[in-house]
């Protein structure tokens, strides 16, 4: 069965590793927070300008001073810190920040990612996503297989107006975990009970299929 | 030690005119300049360029300029959260400049520091990198991003002296230190003002040099955008 | 949190070897890391880059590592207090360049943010320009610096804590924040290591994130370079 | 008679205005401090890192950790503040400082200055020299009007390596104060007792001598 949201964050959570500093996205990279293993040191960074950032704080607890990069109360950890924009931005952009976990509207096969602009139809903005695909060594892309029209949202190139070029290295949908490689997307393992051939049926760009594609765990 | 105290928000933005180009600090509704931003309102000047990261929500922050029709151009890294200036924007009433939100905060930082350009990666091969030059260091492609210019600075401290040395706090710093200095006049907010020598001079974010302006905001209403908590157990 | 305590000095310098690049904070003999300086004499490395604003004085700082001839080349913006500098740069037994100050600060910064290059105005027009890009902007020329690139960088800090965070004091921060994080390797002594959780949030000058490496100084000896003194009346 | 360097330091305090930051460099700069109206409102920054330096240390009282620019101990005033280089040397090249006060070995008539290096003699760095020279709106140089075999410091054009170039505003030195004019050297006051006749014997560069030289006053 295709995973939930929940499930992509809890299956992400597994890429990250002991002394990340990790950058969490809005949407499901912030559930990824919620799986890491609680063996090993990690700290969150949200670019607004905290490092170590904490749970929700309790009902009543909520410190308007205190917001990660989705505008969500939060608290901070032992050993956190408060910086500003511009220093956030010099961690981001000095790759000093280890993993990045962000959403995506499309990821082409060649790397290139598209998620801050639809044109004539939604004009957001880009926010930190550009600082972050342009400087971050690891990138990880959480997303849904296929938009809500049922198109899939992993191309042989980005029809959207790009946030990033040749920066996605890893994805991971609610079908299955895929690798960008010079020659297309590597399907690395699958959602349990999902086949080769919906993920084959629900991808636009080149599939790279391995004779083995293990079933994904969660931990 | 250098005065940067002022009586009154009339007297604190003295000189404001219509067409000015203003920067805000601030993220979301974080660290906002509320007071600054009200008498605004108040004074009505219009064609207004804002320099902030967003553009408020519909009925707060920047979204009371907007509402008012007062902003002319908007420069800013995400403004998702504001009905109103989707609509100014998709008709064309106001133009924007979107902004990598890194590259945006650096820009302020140059203006502040006097360095007029500097190299970035963020935006290279995007539309963003457009009418940019683009070069080559150890491998890797940037854009060449200019400082900004401004007339006035908007900034919201936590506390402050009367020399203009400012503490901000949590992450309602934000944009605020990168934008001190960065334009002509700086115009500062606090919540508490104490005398010169109530300060550590050790901890001070943002020395009073890059103040001109500093006035205790009378009232902050510090409007929370996700309020997200966990149920106690 | 994640650990950056090291339980030796030992252990904070391993991995140094012939010929690095290497950072060194301090102004004159204000906020240097002794203890690592001692260190690298002790390991007697040698081929040694160094980027520091001074070169130490004789028999202190960098200046016992020029006794050992432990210095290839010296990166610096003053070097007016050391005899046996002077004697091995007049003799070409050791290279140096010499950068503007300010410039100095700003490159290692922009190695620390992640920006290849920045526009300034010091040394336009001057011998520090040549094979440098000059551009005009608003009038005014500048000169195309890059940033640093250096393996070890070696900071001194008053406070810090096992995560890294870390607290200047007075002027002993000078060019100790702006390396942090501008090299490979980090490596951090403090006068008092603390648990995480031990410093305020708020008022941390450098956050863990730009160290790799951080311990407890043994001794710190401080030497005035001018003790200038008022007399009691 | 010509001034003494604290006379000079006297008659450049003169030029310090009421709410002004001044950046005072190492010699004959430093004495400034001492003359500086106590009626007005004045900080001095110094570019390794502190805004707001009060006078020297009682003995006994030094902080190694609290010098200045000149490595002198120092204390600080209320209303002080540290930061790093970083944002010190932003300080200058954002024009935030408002008057720079500096030595010199030659001056220019265009406003040119050298004064860190003598090739092959003397190569001590240029310090924070060039950001200063390069930055500042309003430079005033302090120095004797000659060298010590005696030639003039003021020149049609500079012999050593440049700090920087067409910044200087102003001259005080032990003659006269002289003002930097697209014409030459401005000649505005004189030494009590110095003739412009001895001014012109001590000058290389062209010099602008109106009809009325007044004699300096220093309060």
């Amino acid at each position: 069965m295709a995973l939930s949201k929940e499930q992509i964050a809890q299956r992400i959570a597994k890429e990250v590793k002991d002394g990340y500093y990790v950058n969490l996205g809005i949407g499901i990279p912030t559930l990824v927070a919620n799986y890491v293993r609680d063996d090993i040191a990690v700290e969150f960074q949200s670019e607004n300008g905290v490092l170590g950032m904490g749970p929700f704080p309790w009902e009543g607890e909520e410190d308007p001073d205190l917001i990660n990069a989705g505008k969500q109360t939060i608290t901070t950890l032992a050993g956190a810190s408060f910086f500003d924009s511009s220093l956030s931005f010099g961690m981001i952009r000095g790759q000093h920040v280890d993993l990045t976990i962000l959403g995506a509207m499309e990821v082409a096969q060649n790397g290139d990612i598209a998620n801050w602009k639809i044109p004539e139809k939604m004009v957001k903005g880009m926010g930190g996503a550009m600082d972050l695909v342009s400087s971050a060594e690891n990138i990880i892309v959480a997303m849904m297989h296929t938009n809500r029209a049922g198109e899939s949202k992993l191309l042989e190139s980005c029809s959207l107006p790009l946030t990033g070029v040749g920066c996605v290295k890893k994805i991971v949908t609610n079908l299955a975990v895929i690798e960008i490689t010079d020659k297309g997307f590597l399907v690395l393992e699958r959602a349990p009970g999902i086949s080769v051939k919906e993920i084959e049926a629900a991808t636009a760009g080149t599939l790279i299929i391995p004779n083995e594609v293990p079933e994904m765990t969660f931990s | 030690m250098i005065n940067k105290r002022v009586n009154s928000i009339q007297e604190a933005l003295e000189g404001v005119q219509d067409g000015m180009t203003m920067m805000f600090g601030g993220f979301g509704l974080c660290g906002i300049p509320e007071n600054c931003i009200n008498e605004l309102v108040t004074m009505g000047v219009k064609d207004l360029c804002c320099i902030s990261n967003n553009a408020g929500v519909d009925d707060f922050g920047l979204g009371l300029l907007l509402q008012k029709r007062q902003i002319r151009k908007m420069i800013a890294s995400y403004v998702g959260e504001n009905a109103e200036f989707e609509r100014q924007m998709l008709t064309g009433e106001m133009e924007v400049e979107l902004v990598p939100q890194g590259t945006l905060a650096e820009r302020c930082r140059s203006a502040q520091v006097g360095i007029p350009a500097f190299f970035t990666p963020a935006g290279y091969g995007t539309e963003i990198a457009q009418g940019k030059e683009v070069r080559n260091f150890n491998g890797k492609n940037y854009i060449l991003e200019e400082a900004f210019k401004a007339d006035f600075a908007f900034i919201k401290a936590w506390k402050g002296d009367h020399a203009g040395n400012l503490i901000f706090k949590g992450t309602a710093r934000n944009f605020n230190p990168a934008m001190c200095g960065a334009a002509t006049i700086t115009v500062v907010e606090v919540e508490e003002l104490v005398p010169a020598g109530s300060l550590d001079p050790n901890q001070i974010h943002i020395p009073g040099i890059f103040v001109q302006r500093i006035f205790q905001g009378k009232t902050y209403e510090k409007r929370i955008e996700q309020r997200t908590v966990r149920k106690r157990p």
